[in-house]
């Protein structure tokens, strides 16, 4: 066991328990905030991985920015969601059954892999990965063409929801 | 840097269920957009944990990663806005109460 | 010698010699002194707020001609200390129906998101935590936490006006976030690195010089983003209740307003690091206590504006706020973004066919970008008369007031 | 790695020491609670009805135009971090994303989002 193993080990018990509070917990808004943990928990991964950009990217986003959307989202339908009463639909079973199913096919798929083991490579430590990332991002070879979908797609999101959610006057 | 790549994807396979159970289960249409987003972040932990594991300079899967931010901010704010919308018309989020398309 | 001109990083070696020479493991000491180090920042953060809470008591009551504190110790410098034991001993007063855990997590959250960002502001040349190489995109992370911790007070109080007051200031920081993290890109731009130490060691010309409007846009949404006048409506303390703490008391409301006075000190932290160059001044390489001292110095001269402003300006109303953040800093800053961008391409592009020396450059490059800034400066103060001119006509059209109503004509006659 | 060691005992840190003081008040304090004093304070009269109330669109238009505003600029950051290395051609689609972005804050304004009603 070493402290990464150890780290990992408590993040990932942390950021499970946190996920299965979210979609289990019955105060919906007790269940964003648990998001919030799983989603930081997430953040931690990132920074193990040596992507640390997206460790602070996944704070800003999700963090800063999503689960803020979703607390106001559930503030503006709250009225007739009491928190009482159960909140899984009557064949939760069946879900549970599925994940559970999914879990272990994927497992078992995993297992017959031979890539799953193995070191990863060491990182060069002149390497930097944000300017690896940036010149990919805007270069023709690269990926400029999704790049720029992805500003074109968050424009149509933008001007989509603010015309669904829009109270006319 | 001892941790081995299948610790990452069992971490991200479990988050994915867990998710998905999220999805199958809850009546509040929110809980099942949350629900959603864990997927989402099951898959980017995938994502990075490749572009770490086995090709460390070809930065795919960072780009990758970054469309997947991407897409998972505009489904929350069209998701959300759509879910406020039937809210107000019919004031319900119960994914299960809203079935004007169910024959 | 080397005592004098580092101290700190001559202590820190002493340190870490004498725990290994007891023989800890290197890993060991390692995490000790990180450790050490954190609390360090930490302790010195506290102690800062019981000076500036002072300071700020004694700035406002001098320019409003009062004396200020002036019991306790010289001047009254001591006095917060008996208004801290004062609150130590306050009794906690939890709202019924309040939501316990997240009630009692929001004011520490509303301090540690402020305490945070000092993980990565250097001191001086040889002081600081860490120079991660996303410094710049931390901080802004690192903000939102501070949001959460408004949106949790707000929420688990139970009480309406709380959670509206909350909802409110979310709506306002968020959306001075856009113009904020929009400015930082700027420098980012200019100096080609996201870590905050090495954005320093970039300015051989300090960035506010290069794009004053950067730093301005900047200065302005960071203090929207503590929520300090002009910009504090929502808990316009003389005209309201409290905001989103309303529902706190004892040491947890004390918390929140420990957390917006190191705020307030921390944007001034960060303006002098990311615009004015933080530690740099003359022999500050060599010396690096002097780096400490140009660092503290020009953030004590931006914190006095910071509070001069608060005592100064008046009160904004929240749809003028939230207009002055979406039609006035925003696109401002995205046309500021665009032309800095290409002004320095094309500068760099021009740069081998012009044949400076690196000096000359340096130069040419900060008087072009500063010429570039001032004409935006022009053009945009064009466009707010042309605004203002038509505000006035707007604001002057009659509208319906209360006006005594006319009496009925039997009362007349 | 070991800058975000420090990262994470900062993280550490900083939740004791606001909430040491705290807890060490909470022991200090004197502790008399009753139903009176525990009641939420809001006006005049005692509070009425649920507070959960609900709001306006309003402020999830804002929390939305924010989204997607920091998604957009958090994708601008690796790109002015390597801007000096760019070919011309990366430079301008940069600049081109921060056009759609301008765009996209004109589409909103026009439609009269960024009023406060």
């Amino acid at each position: 066991m070493t402290p990464m193993q150890i780290i990992f080990i408590l993040t990932a018990a942390a950021t499970l328990s946190a996920a299965v509070l979210v979609v289990t917990t019955r105060n919906i808004i007790h269940a964003a905030l648990w998001l919030i943990v799983s989603l930081f928990g997430v953040a931690v991964f990132y920074v193990l991985l040596n992507a640390g950009f997206f460790a602070v990217v996944q704070v800003v986003i999700y963090i800063g920015a999503i689960a803020i959307l979703f607390i106001f989202a559930v503030m503006l339908t709250r009225r007739l969601m009491s928190d009482s009463g159960p909140q899984s639909n009557t064949n939760w079973w069946l879900a549970a059954v599925i994940s559970v199913l999914l879990f272990v096919g994927l497992i078992w798929m995993l297992s017959s892999w031979r890539g799953v083991t193995g070191e990863p490579p060491v990182l060069k430590s002149n390497i930097d990965t944000i300017g690896l990332l940036g010149r990919a991002l805007v270069s023709p070879d690269g990926f400029v063409l999704p790049f720029e979908l992805a500003s074109v797609l968050l424009v149509a999101a933008l001007i989509g929801a603010i015309y669904v959610a829009w109270e006319r006057k | 840097m001892m941790v081995p790549l299948s610790w990452y994807l069992i971490f991200s396979a479990a988050l994915f269920c867990v998710g998905l159970f999220g999805v199958l289960s809850r009546k509040n249409a929110v809980a099942i957009l949350m629900g959603i987003e864990l997927m989402l972040n099951a898959v980017n932990v995938n994502l990075i944990a490749f572009w770490r594991y086995r090709s460390p300079s070809f930065i795919a899967g960072q780009a990758f990663a970054i469309i997947v931010f991407a897409v998972a901010a505009s489904e929350v704010a069209v998701g959300l806005a759509l879910i406020i919308s039937i809210y107000r018309r019919r004031n319900t989020v119960v994914a299960d109460e809203i079935d004007m398309m169910k024959f | 010698m080397v005592f004098f001109s580092d101290p700190i990083t001559y202590i820190t070696n002493w340190l870490a010699n004498l725990l290994i020479s007891w023989g800890l493991a290197s890993d060991t000491v390692l995490v000790i002194m990180k450790l050490l180090g954190a609390a360090m920042v930490c302790i010195f953060g506290f102690s800062l707020v019981i000076f500036t809470i002072w300071l700020e008591r004694k700035l406002y009551a001098r320019i409003q001609d009062r004396l200020g504190p002036n019991r306790v110790g010289p001047w009254g410098i001591f006095q917060t200390f008996p208004d801290m034991i004062k609150i130590f001993t306050k009794e906690y007063i939890t709202p019924e129906g309040a939501d316990k855990v997240v009630y009692n997590l929001a004011p520490i959250l509303a301090v540690s998101a402020v305490l945070l960002v000092w993980a990565v502001i250097p001191f001086a040349p040889t002081v600081f935590g860490t120079d991660i190489n996303i410094g710049v995109l931390y901080i802004v992370a690192v903000g939102s936490i501070g949001t959460l911790g408004v949106i949790m007070a707000g929420w688990s109080s139970n009480n309406k006006y709380a959670l509206l007051a909350a909802f409110r200031t979310v709506a306002q920081m968020v959306s001075f976030e856009v113009p904020m993290v929009l400015a930082l890109l700027v420098p980012v731009l200019l100096g080609q690195t996201m870590g905050v130490d090495s954005l320093v060691k970039a300015q051989d010309v300090w960035f506010v010089v290069l794009s004053p409007i950067a730093a301005i846009i900047f200065f302005i949404s960071s203090i929207a983003e503590v929520g300090r006048a002009p910009f504090d409506l929502l808990e316009a303390e003389s005209e309201i209740v409290a905001g989103f703490q309303i529902e706190y008391s004892g040491l947890k409301f004390g918390m929140f307003y420990v957390g917006d006075f190191l705020h307030a000190f921390t944007i001034s932290a960060l303006s002098a690091t990311l615009f004015f160059g933080g530690w740099r001044g003359p022999g500050a390489e060599t010396w690096p206590v002097l780096g400490l001292a140009y660092f503290f110095m020009k953030t004590f001269i931006i914190y006095f504006f910071v509070v001069l402003i608060r005592i100064a300006l008046p009160r904004l109303r929240i749809d003028q706020m939230l207009n002055f953040n979406w039609k006035f800093l925003t696109p401002l800053a995205l046309v500021l973004l665009m032309v800095t961008a290409v002004v320095e391409k094309s500068l760099i592009h021009f740069m081998p066919s012009l044949n400076f020396s690196a000096v000359g450059f340096l130069i040419f490059r900060s008087l072009v970008l500063l010429l570039t800034n001032i004409l935006i400066i022009v053009v945009t103060a064009i466009f707010l008369r042309a605004y203002a001119r038509r505000e006035h006509v707007r604001v002057s059209q009659p509208r319906p007031v209360a006006v005594t109503p006319e009496p009925p004509a039997s009362v007349i006659s | 790695m070991s800058d975000w060691l420090y990262i994470g005992l900062f993280f550490l840190i900083v939740t004791i020491f606001p909430g040491a003081p705290i807890i060490l008040a909470g022991l200090l304090a004197p502790k008399k609670p009753n139903a009176v004093k525990s009641q939420v304070y809001e006006c005049g009269i005692e509070t009425y009805g649920d507070t959960w109330i609900q709001f306006k669109a309003q402020y999830y238009i804002f929390a939305l135009t924010f989204l997607v505003f920091d998604v957009e600029i958090v994708f601008l950051f690796p790109w002015a971090v390597t801007f000096n290395q760019l070919p011309l051609i990366g430079v301008l689609s940069g600049v081109m994303f921060i056009f759609i972005l301008f765009a996209e804050l004109i589409a909103a304004w026009r439609k009269g989002v960024l009023e406060w009603v």
